[in-house]
């Protein structure tokens, strides 16, 4: 069996998705879709109440219901990409770009530095994420900012952490030694070798990090830590949904499925992309 | 059209009259005995106190859970008329400078002592001494000069100014009685378990799982609402905290628990098919309303504050998210206060009259997304909603008004915040409209809100009047009514108050303060005429 | 001084450190977020007038220099005397003391049901084989990245309906010593974690089987159980070993949403309330003692590798493993 | 083939193998029609490329491809050890493992399970079939002592990591005797170790054979077969294309691939090309040759233990220093303080003026490609003025220019490390240092890349340091040897001169080791 699937010849990247990267990656076009402009995809405000229409069940009319409001929630998922995403993208950026500055300067630096930071790291990751959230809420108050902050800083120590270790291993590695003895110089190595095959791989994990940051986002919302309404946020309208759980059930699967579903393409995607680096 | 309320709704008082007779309200099918003894398990979603002692700050947790071990000196009738309970009688002297109050002779506290003049006034010194912090007590007793103990069964309140709604804020359950022998043991053990002449005792306090009461074998039949004389029927009461209401609710389905706090409509409207008992009992002094901010742009000018509140359009909103279990307010006081009037006329909805009073007021711009605009500022509201006090109905409901009134270019900003920083957003007045509700009893609830005295801060930057109404002629009106004591008089005077508050449109009403009950298993479970606190002296477990 | 014995005072060395770094972030940020005092006078708008203002003040030593306060803190936390909640009005360590047990409870057993779930996910999928066994893995992999991906205060949501609120099988709510009241919350923190495991456990389990060791042990005689319990088994179970610290960080955040939503009293539920009412010895109290529980989980998983793993002894290597598809804790 | 038919009696046989067919899912037809024989105390080596189907056949011979039921086993006869291993069932196929064949694979540190005591895992096969634990501890002692671990007491609690590569491979072996199986199969079983370790276990299989056990012995490597095995079969595509006594085959091979196999084997003196005398002559390379690099009295530590002890050495402009030695004596060290890539602790390392341009050769080509590079780019980035463009330094190397667009990840072992001579080039270098860069190569492909090197080498008038294990490998490129041990240079000459009269005892024992053809342990 191994020999068999190692004998197979290396296929493109895209080709190499699979039947699940495929769908995974279909879904991440739709999602980009949704985000990039949600008004062409449905031509609805996903503001406009009508009280009359609450609670309405999935139907032709809404095919994922109504909420509480009598605002299509189809609609409001649609529209929500954009903030939900968004809030994911944002929390990554900052713990992807905090990890990149911590794993670099703790893989490429002097020892002392590494040590230091590395006691950075140690910290960070003595504050679990709800436990960072909600101390950020005490220092801060709540809102959408102190969500991004406390999961930017509360996944800071993993971007770190793959970083470091990968900046060493490609630090270290032959090709960069090769590089050297070339007389190729200190920067041109860095920017030539060191950081594409270090960011390649925190594309990947930050891929499936928005994913996660999604699901974060929610947790916050059901705390009561989360985003301004009325603007459409899944996390959000799962927790509001969630209290009609037992009566009006659409308003909490619809949203949760969106979270779920996004959470799992962009993790199906982040780990079929690390796998076709390796 | 003008009406003086004096009855309560229907609904609810045909619910005290079924519970009266003994019957379960509605719902309960089957045959159901009532039996003494047993534990009654009440699941409230309200905060854990952080001090069983109500005096202690002094919030609705706290008056939830003391109504069961601690007895205020005088009651409400469903009318709204004042009820001998601990005081059998009171009266004020002709300048209403002077209180005279006869107290009960035959009561002690559950740890023996006896209830007298001198517990009433260390009662009233521990809600003025500064090192209780006490907040909602201590407003109750602040005008009170000086106690004097007249003999063990007489006591009389030397005032610093007239005020005529003593006795109604003396009915909180805030200012309720306390044994000295357990204020003097000191703050840190006086919260853990009050000492108190109520039916139950507290036995024991495990935070964030439960109280376990037990019952006062000793108990006095002092309460109004008694509708038997000795002690209550149930052995023991497990107070839990359940702050989630769809586990809540979960709970009560499944009988863990026989009584539950802050219901979600849907849940009530669900409750008659499923055998459980509903319990309607709105909190007295204000309804929920939302307060526009009078004091800075653009509340400022009322002719946009009418705008707002006739393009707010609440209705089809508090009709379809209550499902019901709300009806809509026209009135700055709660429907059980029977002082409250009433006007509908002037919230009629009339997004036209809207546009044109915001056209005349010089908000005739708009901007690309459809927000007035006036000398290069938006039509912008801040709204900080405060989760902990908004349900999630009453947070929807915010958010139809604010797509309501988006229609005629009002930008509402709404902001769901926790409890401190909406508090820290209301003292920094980062403002312009607000829901807060405020429970006290009486219609003297008018002075705290509306006073131009109330908007000067305490340290911590709070004020009541949220509104920051500053009107002369009602500060005048407030003042005079605090000195009335004739009830006649006073209703009269505080209709007036209540007029200027309408008119100036710094207020739209939305509906009773919701205090709801679901219980199964469980029959006699009434709320206090006061602070519509669950009474559970009655409460008789079936099986 | 032995090598076990140099090692754990090194550990602990560096835990000290640690928790000592987290007490300070805590103390300066909550402190520079604004006066105390609001939390202490009967929390939030609060009416306290400036005489209580003023002996609140002194009674919780808040006119000393920061400095000296800060000092104050970190003695307390030194001789475990973690001072008076301001709300609570408390000893801060008896409110953590009573709360902790049934916290750890809650931890210990998701933890054991998420080795347990992904361990038997993990051993389903390797012992499948075949064009079914593909069936198979594809189903517990997706699984796996479906339950890593749940938001916890929703599935919870969906336990209660059905269990509690539909079946009446199980309590909605957890009370300490309900048996019964435990088996929903454990489920609903284990099941996200599980998956995290399993993923971990079902590469390593595949990576053992296709081994050389394993071969030379099926070419012994070894039928697939033995091969399983004697050899792959333990590999697979290293790297969630290696991932318990990260884990138990996980469960703690999950206990945060856990303990509200079953209304279980907790460490969890401590601390979101006293976040909201701003109670800053509370906070710290409760942060520091999780930063303390994390480190000591991390040193000994740690050297629960060492021991089972003799190679980890001659490498040099990190602790603090974190699952490569979890960033977060 | 005759050679088959010519099995004297098949009661007597230990293994009877007839038309053996093997197909697995994926790969089709991995094995076409086997036929093999082996009597008690015979060893039968079986030789071929990688993918021949060696390891299929091995664990076809065990039963295991057959558990997998996706693969299809067919054949005329399949007999192990009295087990008709056609019609046996999966229980049957079990219970002969471990008492009737036992299997020791190569590299020991995997193969013995790195979590499990030595003792655990030598009496598994035990264990398996029930033996009482007192016992056990016995055989498992007399198991030990018969792959060569006398005294296995102190050996029993400790885990393989703990042991030296030598003691592990024995201990394997030990695990895979201990139920005294008829027939033993060992695949590839020294090619992880050092030459001289690998002799020894090799005399220790040929042991066992003389016990009576019948052993087939797998192998890339024929010296290795050569040594221990009585026959050998040449495997090519799945089919046994050649099968005669050991010294027949290897004396006059029939078969073009066994032909290609014994030739691609390095052996002999550095060949002579063209009109040019034989190297280390003054015709070939510049009349007095000036040296590049010199190294004087280095030493270089890691941690208290001296890696390179006091070594001192030339590299001269067209010649090839060859550095040999056993795993960890310090010659990659040697070459990184050649190069500069280190600093030694003492001693100088002198370098002419103007400094030579250095490039690298490495034994691990795709680690030093940049994996997120194609061909071209890796080549384009490495070019300095003069070298010639990219499509001409792959036709240099032999490489089609089609080739330029590929990841070095998609190419085949010899491919890549032709890439990398063809980089090294690009960067037109004075001198080369190449390091072990054959030896994770296949016989054949290592002999086509040590032509190139050697073609390249003579064209250009390079300098080369070539460092190797493999004794016959560095004699076939190299002028001059350096021979290493324990960090230090123990011998260093003319390379033929070494080869011819060593005169440090341990350059005798690598000699001998590495001296192809009939060994002491063949069986006359």
């Amino acid at each position: 069996m191994s020999a068999v699937t190692a004998a197979r010849p290396s296929a493109g990247r895209w080709t190499a998705l699979g039947a699940g990267g495929t769908v995974a990656l279909a879904f991440v076009v739709v999602l980009a879709a949704a985000v990039a402009v949600p008004w062409l995809l449905a031509p609805v405000s996903p503001l406009a109440v009508s009280p009359a229409d609450g609670f309405a069940p999935p139907s032709p009319a809404h095919p994922f219901g109504a909420d509480e409001s009598g605002r299509d929630v189809l609609v409001r998922i649609v529209h929500g990409a954009r903030s939900s995403v968004g809030i994911g993208l944002a929390a990554t950026a900052l713990g992807a770009g905090l990890g990149l500055v911590i794993g670099f300067a703790s893989g490429l630096g002097p020892r002392w530095l590494d040590s230091a930071l590395g006691r950075v790291i140690e910290v960070l990751f003595a504050l679990p994420t709800l436990v960072l959230a909600l101390l950020l809420v005490a220092v801060l108050g709540s809102g959408t900012g102190p969500s991004v902050l406390a999961i930017g800083l509360a996944t800071a120590p993993g971007y770190a952490r793959i970083l470091r270790s990968r900046v060493r291993t490609v630090a270290r590695g032959d090709y960069v030694a090769y590089a050297r003895l070339e007389g190729v110089g200190r920067a041109r190595v860095l920017l030539r070798h060191i950081v594409p095959n270090t960011l390649w791989p925190l594309v990947a994990t930050a891929t499936l990090g928005i994913g996660q940051a999604v699901v974060w986002v929610a947790a916050l919302s059901f705390l009561g830590l989360g985003q301004e309404p009325p603007s459409p946020e899944w996390g959000a309208m799962l927790g509001a949904g969630r209290v009609y759980i037992s009566t009006a059930w659409w308003m909490t699967v619809f949203p949760g499925l969106a979270i779920v579903s996004t959470a799992t393409a962009l993790t199906v995607l982040g780990r079929r992309l690390s796998g076709a680096t390796a | 059209m003008r009406t003086i309320r004096r009855s309560l709704p229907i609904a609810a008082l045909a619910g005290v009259a079924l519970l009266a007779s003994g019957c379960a309200p509605s719902g309960g099918a089957e045959e159901a005995t009532p039996q003494s003894g047993g534990t009654l398990v009440y699941a409230t979603g309200d905060a854990e106190p952080t001090c069983l002692d109500p005096h202690v700050g002094g919030n609705y947790p706290q008056g939830l859970i003391s109504t069961q071990y601690l007895e205020p000196l005088v009651g409400r009738d469903e009318d709204g008329t004042l009820q001998p309970w601990l005081a059998t009688e009171w009266e004020a002297s002709e300048d209403g400078l002077t209180w005279s109050l006869a107290l009960r002779d035959d009561v002690s506290f559950s740890d023996g002592t006896p209830f007298d003049a001198g517990a009433v006034k260390a009662n009233v010194e521990h809600l003025q001494d500064p090192d209780t912090a006490s907040s909602t007590g201590y407003l109750a007793v602040k005008e009170i000069d000086s106690v004097e103990v007249v003999d063990a069964s007489h006591v009389e309140f030397h005032m610093s100014t007239p005020k005529s709604s003593l006795m109604e804020v003396l009915s909180q359950q805030w200012a309720a009685i306390e044994a000295p022998s357990g204020l003097e043991r000191g703050q840190e053990e006086n919260c853990l378990a009050p000492i108190g002449t109520g039916p139950f005792v507290v036995e024991s306090w495990t935070p964030q799982d439960r109280v376990v009461l037990t019952r006062n074998d000793d108990y006095v039949s002092t309460n109004p609402q008694a509708e038997h004389d000795g002690p209550a029927f149930v052995d023991t009461v497990e107070w839990r905290f359940i702050p989630d209401a769809a586990t809540r609710q979960a709970a009560l389905a499944s009988g863990e628990v026989n009584v539950v706090d802050n219901p979600l409509p849907a849940d009530i409207v669900a409750a008659e098919g499923q055998g459980i008992s509903h319990l309607d009992a709105p909190r007295p002094a204000s309804a929920n309303r939302i307060e526009l901010n009078t004091a800075q742009a653009p509340f400022d000018d009322v002719a946009v504050r009418e705008a707002f509140v006739r393009a707010a359009d609440p209705n089809p909103g508090i009709e379809s998210l209550f499902q019901g279990t709300a009806t809509r307010s026209y009135s700055v006081l709660s429907s059980v206060e029977p002082m409250g009037i009433s006007d509908e006329e002037l919230f009629a909805t009339d997004a036209a009259r809207a546009n044109e009073l915001l056209d005349d007021a010089g908000w005739t711009e708009r901007n690309d997304d459809g927000v007035r605009v006036k000398d290069g500022e938006t039509l912008t509201v801040r709204f900080p909603v405060s989760t902990n006090q908004s349900t999630a109905a009453e947070q929807s409901l915010f958010e139809q008004i604010q797509a309501n009134t988006a229609a005629v270019g009002f930008d509402v900003q709404l902001n769901p915040v926790d409890l401190s920083a909406w508090y820290g957003a209301l003292a920094a007045h980062e403002y312009e409209a607000v829901s807060a509700p405020y429970t006290t009893v009486g219609p003297d609830v008018l002075r705290i809100l509306y006073h131009s005295d109330s908007i000067v801060p305490a340290p911590s930057g709070y004020f009541a009047n949220n509104a920051q109404l500053s009107d002369p002629a009602l500060d005048a009106l407030l003042d005079k009514a605090l000195g009335t004591t004739d009830d006649d008089e006073r209703a009269s005077i505080y209709a007036d108050a209540q007029r200027i508050i309408l008119d100036s449109y710094a207020v739209l009403p939305l509906y009773d303060q919701q205090n709801h009950f679901l219980f199964q298993g469980v029959t006699g479970i009434e709320a206090l005429h006061t602070i519509s606190t669950p009474l559970l002296l009655n409460a008789q477990l079936t099986k | 001084m032995l090598p076990a014995a140099r090692w754990i005072a090194a550990r602990i060395g560096r835990a000290v450190l640690v928790v000592w770094l987290v007490a300070t972030i805590v103390f300066f940020a909550l402190r520079s977020s604004g006066d105390p005092l609001e939390a202490i006078l009967g929390g939030p708008g609060s009416q306290a007038g400036p005489d209580a203002v003023a002996a609140a003040r002194e009674t919780y030593g808040l006119d000393a220099p920061l400095a000296w306060q800060y000092l104050v803190q970190l003695w307390r936390i030194a001789t475990l005397q973690l001072g008076d909640s301001y709300a609570r009005r408390q000893p801060v360590e008896e409110l953590i003391a009573a709360q902790l047990p049934g916290t750890l409870l809650l931890a210990v057993l998701a933890l054991a049901l998420a080795w347990v779930l992904a361990v038997a996910g993990a051993t389903i999928a390797a012992s499948s084989r075949g064009r079914a066994g593909r069936a198979v893995n594809a189903v517990i992999g997706g699984t796996e990245i479906v339950s890593t991906v749940m938001p916890q205060f929703w599935l919870g949501a969906v336990l209660i309906l059905v269990f509690a609120s539909t079946m009446r099988w199980l309590p909605a709510t957890s009370q300490p010593g309900d048996t019964a009241g435990l088996v929903l919350p454990v489920i609903t923190l284990a099941v996200p974690i599980a998956g995290f495991l399993a993923q971990v456990s079902r590469d390593a389990l595949t990576e053992a089987d296709a081994a050389p060791f394993a071969l030379t042990s099926r070419a012994r005689g070894a039928g697939e159980t033995r091969v399983f319990l004697r050899h792959t088994l333990r590999h697979a179970a290293l790297p969630a070993l290696a991932l318990s610290g990260w884990a138990f960080g996980n469960l703690l955040s999950g206990a945060v949403v856990v303990e509200v939503l079953f209304a279980r009293p907790g460490l969890g539920r401590l601390l979101q309330e006293g976040a909201l009412a701003r109670d800053v010895p509370l906070v710290i109290g409760v942060v520091t003692v999780v930063a303390v529980l994390y480190v000591a989980v991390i040193i000994v998983s740690d050297a629960l590798e060492l021991a089972v793993d003799p190679r980890l002894r001659r490498a040099k290597r990190q602790s603090l493993a974190v699952p490569e598809t979890a960033v977060g804790s | 083939m005759s050679e088959v038919e010519r099995v004297p009696d098949e009661r007597a046989a230990a293994l009877e193998v007839r038309g053996l067919r093997v197909a697995l899912p994926g790969a089709g037809e991995v094995l076409r029609g086997i036929d093999l024989s082996l009597s008690p105390g015979e060893c039968l080596g079986i030789v071929g490329e990688s993918g021949a189907g060696k390891s299929v056949l091995a664990r076809t011979l065990l039963g295991l491809a057959q558990d997998d039921s996706s693969a299809r086993v067919t054949g005329d006869a399949l007999r192990v050890a009295g087990t008709d291993l056609l019609a046996a069932g999966r229980r049957a196929r079990r219970r002969m493992r471990g008492r009737d064949i036992g299997l020791v694979l190569q590299d020991a540190l995997q193969s013995l399970d790195p979590l499990r005591t030595i003792g655990a895992e030598v009496s598994e096969s035990l264990a398996v079939r029930g033996v009482a634990r007192r016992d056990r501890r016995r055989m498992v002692l007399d198991a030990l002592e018969a792959a060569g671990l006398p005294g296995g007491e102190t050996l029993l609690g400790k885990r393989s990591g703990e042991l030296s590569g030598g003691m592990r491979q024995r201990a394997l072996i030990a695990s895979a005797i201990v139920g005294a199986p008829a027939v033993l199969i060992a695949d590839e079983p020294t090619t992880a170790l050092d030459a001289t370790t690998a002799v020894h276990v090799l005399d220790l299989l040929g042991e066992l054979r003389d016990r009576g056990t019948a052993l087939i012995l797998i192998s890339h490597d024929l010296n290795a077969v050569a040594r221990v095995a009585d026959r050998v079969a040449v495997l090519d595509a799945g089919r046994v294309v050649e099968q005669a006594p050991t010294s027949r085959l290897l004396e006059s091979p029939a078969h073009p691939t066994t032909r290609a196999l014994l030739a691609a084997v390095p052996r002999g003196p550095k060949p002579a090309t063209g009109p040019s005398a034989p190297s280390g002559s003054s015709a070939s390379a510049p009349a007095s040759p000036e040296f590049f690099l010199a190294a004087q009295g280095v030493t270089r530590s890691y941690d208290g233990v001296a890696a390179v002890d006091d070594a001192s050495v030339e590299v001269r402009s067209g010649e090839v220093l060859g550095v040999v030695g056993e795993s960890g004596s310090g010659k990659s060290t040697l070459a990184r303080l050649l190069i500069g890539a280190e600093s030694p602790d003492r001693g100088d390392v002198e370098t002419s003026s103007p400094a030579p341009r250095v490039r690298l050769l490495p034994q691990d080509p795709l680690a030093s490609f940049d994996p997120r590079h194609r061909v071209g780019r890796i080549l384009a980035l490495s070019r300095r003025d003069g070298a010639p463009s990219e499509e001409e330094l792959l036709a240099q190397v032999g490489l089609d220019a089609s080739l330029l667009a590929r990841r070095p990840a998609t190419l085949s072992g010899g491919q890549r490390q032709r890439v990398a001579i063809a980089r090294a080039l690009a960067g037109v270098p004075d001198l080369l240092v190449c390091d072990e860069p054959v030896s994770a190569l296949d016989v054949t492909t290592q002999a086509g890349v040590l032509e190139l090197l050697t073609r390249l080498q003579r064209e250009r008038g390079l300098g080369m340091l070539f460092i190797s294990h493999d004794l016959a490998v560095v004699r076939q490129i190299s002028d001059r040897v350096a021979v290493m041990r324990d960090g230090r240079i123990v011998e260093q000459g003319g390379t033929e001169r070494v080869y011819a009269q060593p005169q440090h005892p341990f350059t005798a024992e690598l000699i001998a080791a590495g001296t192809p053809g009939p060994g002491a342990t063949r069986r006359s």
